[in-house]
């Protein structure tokens, strides 16, 4: 099967920029090797759409999104993402943590982020449910969240409509040159996908594709957990997150919350399917209760775990393959793809068309390391 | 309604009597049955309208699987009144969405 | 971390069985329940079980359960009720919820035994109020002594369908009618007889168009459905009821098996999504079993020996004993098991077609259809014969796994043989005292005792009845046949109760001659 | 290997398509349908992208009916899909239970 464009990878980066490929009519193929679309990370984060605390070579990634895509992305899309953008409170309650706070509000800030340091009283005065013990925090009011798994459905659905074609349970396990370019695709059942350009967004899973062509991204499985809640009347709608990076998360429109995880084994994890432990609920529960008292009576109704993809220096490959022509890679996301994700779709497309892209990439060249 | 006395089953061991509040009205039953089972026998058939389309609830597989039985007991929502043991002087409301409020059915947004 | 020899997940049936049988070889045993009573489903089960005198046949669920309950316990098993499983983890850790806390233990070996969770149907207005499951019904009325409504239609006729229906009439309400959408009775037709005698209508073919009502069930439609389950327009009926009871099935509850990790399958013979199991019921994962419902849907009697096979594999896998153990009593339960999986509702018979029993007798197609074999139909049947005075007449017609109403007669007028699913047979050489221990015993309320003709114009018919208020002798009324039609007038002439029956009253009355064969049930006129 | 654009036809409404399937997260039956035809092809997918499964029960009612409407509108047998994987916990649980946890607290 043929098409301009190949996508390895049906998670949200595949999908936006499979969505911003074929609404502008270039023909594209998205091969997913799981059975469902969305399985990786990208249904399973804490839907974060944030500035506060990114990695400044990050920042202009995000910044461009909530600017200019997320707002209208619901419409776009056809699909309720469920976008707030309401505000990001990232918490503190030692000294320690006001010294990392304080330093990554410093970065933004520098990098022209409206975001600031402010004391326990003032967070309280933001989310009169937070506890004493909150003594600090950084506040970015730009900052958001969005539901993770409609708004990549969203993204399938659509690219889907405009005519995107979609293959889940093809596995890719090979990219073959001809005469010197990237072309073909193969896959585990044998078949044979061939394009103008090849774009690798498989996670942790590109290592290996790629591995193929003799291109290697430094990059390590970690796993990630999340608890998600009963559904309650409306309380907040900002995102939250803590200083130690222990749990993480926000209230849903369902009413539901969600929160991200963090019990320090998450490194140590066995490889595979990715699997709840018997512990990092229970941790975040003591966690959230912490800062959160009026949390304690709501009942946990699920938990999830899921690999991201960490790169070694912590911020994504997006990429040309210069070595390799037509080859793009897009992966090493560590854990912050959601936010970017309509950013990078749309710049992937630019790349696999060959045009100018609307923002400097060079920072997430696949050769830095 | 109860069953006083069954062919097979003879009569129930039941708590003592005891009351609480279902919407604010005084009712009775048998403590530790149940509260979902007091509210049958005081012939309440509504535990809640759903979230959505505003439409009534009540208990249905009677064993805590289902969660279309919960209320709001003791301020709290979401309470699987099918299992959870009626205690003296309990506050039981009707549950709209999530919330304890008609006006407020927990509409999100 | 505390650990177990075996963790149990479920204390019913099979997770009790398997108990019982790990701890009897020296395994420390922790079974957790999340339920305030142990048993299971069990303990909601009011009927007398069918099966074999060695599988608790003609003991009353509810019992079963407890006898369980008391073996595990006496052996030394730890059973934690109102337990709740969070979750199973890798290493076979399990979490629990006892309490206000979580408890974290871990098992050398782990039995999934958490049984099956009711299936739904959708129709306009199900979701009102009113509209209960089966399940929910028994739990109302046999654990918490409340009637589900007074006026009830019941949606499903499999087995559950059948003996709730039953039960909700002996609770004391009304069953206004039976519907199911299949062309035919799906459970055992001595249930279906039964609930049929008391003059509840079948509704085969038919399924609920709708559910009246604003805040509560007032009413209900059912319609006749065509071949491809569309409803045809014009038969609709409408019925009064304040409760609609759904028994459309059950599916395995296998999710905490997914968790774990467990190979599972969709495997539309076992009713669903169950974890792949070997013949010991070990899953994928070494170590981790599954036995009972959440391995596939059966009767409880099976329940009972796949929890023991587990349970003796179990303490084979760690060494409490020998495999040539193992294997001997292995083979044992299974062949049991295979026992119990014979006849005409045996797992590999669903779907199909029955036109004979395994005698050659042709199965009764009213019985299928109405609920009740009509007097034509009744007199080809091996339990049904005539002869002078008192003697039994054992209106079971298909072949069921159930034999204690061999052992009830200490005059062995009834034969089952070794064959526990042949249809009993009246022996006629044998003499019939009219002790009553076979109707009483008989788990299906098919065995009756007759003289057709006590030399006066009349006929005595002895019945189990297990209603409330109980007749008194004396007492006049009406005989119903099998369709719970009125036919005659009827007068008690005796009603006899007794520990050994278990709660199954004879009543015997007596009737003009020419309806000793029809009439099955009395009815105190009001 | 499920290609997605093969052909399983139009979307063609229904009179029963207001029925409630997901009695907690009140899902219609042609929400459901409408979801496939615009590519949920998976049970994880209609969840993710409808929240059919994901309330309160997690589940445990409506899995098996979602499960018959997707595969009849795809044309495929029931037991062709996977149904979403079990999570813990089992129960809803408070919480200030779970952060109760430890291995003696007996």
């Amino acid at each position: 099967m043929n098409a301009e464009v190949i996508i390895v990878g049906g998670g949200i980066i595949g999908c936006s920029t499979a969505y911003n490929l074929a609404k502008n009519g270039v023909s594209v193929i998205v091969l997913e090797g799981s059975e469902h679309i969305g399985n990786g990370g990208s249904t399973r984060n804490g839907g974060g759409v944030r500035q506060s605390g990114r990695d400044p070579r990050e920042l202009p990634l995000v910044m461009y999104a909530i600017k200019n895509i997320w707002k209208d992305l619901s419409d776009m899309l056809d699909t309720d993402v469920e976008y707030h953008q309401q505000g990001n409170l990232r918490l503190g309650s030692t000294d320690k943590h006001h010294q990392i706070l304080n330093g990554l509000t410093e970065r933004a800030i520098k990098c022209g982020l409206d975001v600031r340091m402010i004391d326990g009283y003032e967070a309280r005065q933001i989310n009169p449910y937070l506890s004493e013990e909150v003594t600090c925090a950084s506040w970015c009011p730009t900052d958001g969240h969005a539901n993770p798994l409609t708004a990549t459905m969203g993204y399938y659905k659509m690219a889907r409509r405009l005519g995107a074609h979609f293959i889940s349970g093809e596995k890719v396990t090979e990219i073959r040159k001809i005469k010197g370019k990237a072309r073909q695709v193969i896959t585990e059942s044998g078949n044979i996908y061939e394009g103008d350009k090849i774009i690798v967004a498989s996670g942790y899973e590109s290592r290996f594709i790629v591995s193929t062509v003799g291109i290697d991204v430094p990059m390590q499985p970690v796993l990630l957990e999340t608890l998600v809640t009963e559904a309650v009347a409306p309380m907040f709608w900002q995102m939250l997150g803590t200083a130690d990076a222990d749990f993480y998360g926000h209230q849903s429109n369902h009413g539901s919350f969600v929160f991200g995880l963090n019990s320090g084994y998450e490194p140590y994890a066995r490889p595979g399917k990715p699997v709840s432990s018997s512990i990092a609920v229970s941790a975040a529960c003591r966690g959230i209760m912490k800062y959160f008292p009026s949390l304690s009576d709501i009942k946990v109704v699920r938990s999830w775990a899921g690999w991201m993809d960490s790169c070694a220096d912590h911020i994504p490959v997006i990429s040309p393959v210069e070595e390799v022509p037509g080859l793009i890679l897009a992966c090493g996301f560590s854990g912050h793809g959601f936010g970017i994700a309509p950013a990078v779709g749309l710049l992937l497309s630019q790349l696999a068309t060959e045009q100018k892209t609307t923002l400097d990439l060079s920072e997430f060249r696949y050769n830095r390391f | 309604m109860r069953i006083q006395e069954h062919p097979i089953l003879g009569t129930y061991d039941r708590g003592e009597i005891v009351s609480f509040t279902f919407d604010g009205k005084v009712l009775e039953g048998f403590e530790g049955e149940p509260i979902a089972m007091a509210l049958k026998n005081a012939g309440v058939m509504v535990h809640r309208y759903t979230k959505k389309e505003h439409k009534p609830r009540g208990i249905f597989c009677a064993i805590g699987r289902c969660t279309d039985c919960v209320m709001i007991v003791n301020g709290k929502p979401n309470v699987r009144t099918c299992i959870t043991p009626l205690e003296a002087g309990m506050e039981i409301c009707t549950q709209y969405g999530v919330s304890a409020e008609p006006s407020n059915g927990g509409e999100k947004k | 971390m505390k650990r177990y020899d075996m963790i149990i997940v479920g204390a019913g049936p099979a997770g009790l069985s398997a108990a019982i049988e790990s701890a009897k070889r020296g395994m420390h045993v922790i079974v957790y329940d999340e339920n305030a009573k142990p048993g299971g489903q069990l303990f909601k089960q009011i009927h007398k079980f069918f099966g074999s005198k060695e599988h608790k046949a003609k003991i009353r669920g509810f019992r079963i359960g407890d006898e369980l309950l008391a073996e595990a316990s006496a052996l030394g098993v730890e059973v934690v009720l109102n337990a709740i499983v969070i979750g199973l983890f890798s290493e076979k850790e399990v979490t629990v919820k006892i309490d206000e806390h979580v408890e974290h233990v871990k098992g050398d070996t782990v039995l999934i035994a958490t049984g099956a969770s009711e299936n739904m149907v959708t129709f306009p207005g199900w979701t009102l109020p009113g509209v209960i499951g089966a399940g929910a019904a028994q739990t109302m009325m046999n654990l918490h002594g409340t009637l589900p409504g007074k006026r009830v239609l019941m949606l499903g006729s499999g087995n559950v369908g059948l003996v709730v229906s039953f039960q909700l009439m002996q609770a004391g309400c009304e069953v206004v009618a039976l519907a199911d959408a299949a062309p035919r009775i799906g459970g055992y037709g001595v249930h279906a007889s039964k609930v049929s005698r008391c003059g509840v209508p079948f509704y085969l073919s038919h399924t609920i168009v709708s559910a009246d009502g604003d805040d509560h069930v007032t009413g209900v439609t059912i319609a006749e459905v065509d071949k491809n389950w569309q409803i045809i327009k014009g038969t609709e009926k409408h019925f009064d009821v304040d409760t609609i009871c759904l028994a459309v099935g059950l599916s395995p509850m296998s999710k905490l098996c997914d968790m774990a990790g467990c190979q599972m399958e969709d495997n539309p013979s076992k009713a669903d999504f169950v974890p792949t199991v070997n013949k010991y019921g070990e899953t994928s994962i070494s170590g981790i079993y599954a036995a009972g419902d959440v391995s596939g849907i059966e009767e409880a009697s099976s329940a009972m020996i796949e929890g023991r096979i587990a349970g003796i594999a179990a303490a084979a896998k760690l060494g409490f004993i020998t495999e040539e153990e193992c294997n001997i009593e292995i083979e044992k339960q299974e062949s049991a098991l295979e026992g119990l999986r014979q006849g005409m509702f045996a797992p590999g018979m669903r779907g199909k077609i029955i036109t004979e029993t395994d005698e050659g007798v042709e199965v009764s197609q009213n019985l299928l259809k109405k609920g009740f074999v009509t007097e034509e139909e009744i007199e080809r049947f091996p339990g049904v014969t005539h002869s002078e005075g008192i003697h039994p007449v054992i209106e079971c017609t298909q072949n069921i796994p159930c034999n204690p109403c061999q052992d009830a007669c200490s005059k062995h007028c009834i034969k089952i043989g070794s064959n526990i699913t042949a249809l009993p047979a009246v022996n006629p050489e044998a003499k019939c005292t009219g002790c009553g221990m076979c109707v009483a015993s008989c788990s299906g309320q098919a065995i009756f005792l007759v003289n057709e003709d006590c030399g006066d114009g009349t006929a005595e018919i002895t019945l189990p009845y297990e209603f409330l208020a109980l007749p008194q002798k004396g007492d006049k009324g009406i005989a119903l046949n099998r369709n719970g039609q009125k036919i005659c007038e009827a007068e008690v002439v005796n009603v006899r109760t007794a520990k050994a029956f278990d709660h199954t009253n004879l009543l015997t009355m007596k009737v003009p001659k020419e309806f000793a064969l029809n009439a099955r049930f009395f009815k105190k006129e009001a | 290997m499920n290609d997605r654009n093969r052909n399983i036809g139009e979307y063609i409404p229904a009179d029963d398509d207001n029925i409630i399937v997901c009695r907690c997260e009140e899902i219609t039956k042609g929400e459901i349908r409408r979801a496939v035809h615009d590519g949920m092809f998976t049970l994880t997918e209609i969840r993710r992208y409808l929240r059919t499964g994901m309330g309160l029960c997690q589940g445990q009612t409506c899995t098996k009916l979602v499960k018959s409407i997707v595969a009849k509108e795809l044309g495929i047998r029931p037991s062709d899909l996977e149904p979403a994987t079990g999570r813990a916990p089992m129960r809803p649980i408070e919480m200030y239970i779970l952060a109760q946890d430890g291995e003696d607290m007996k």
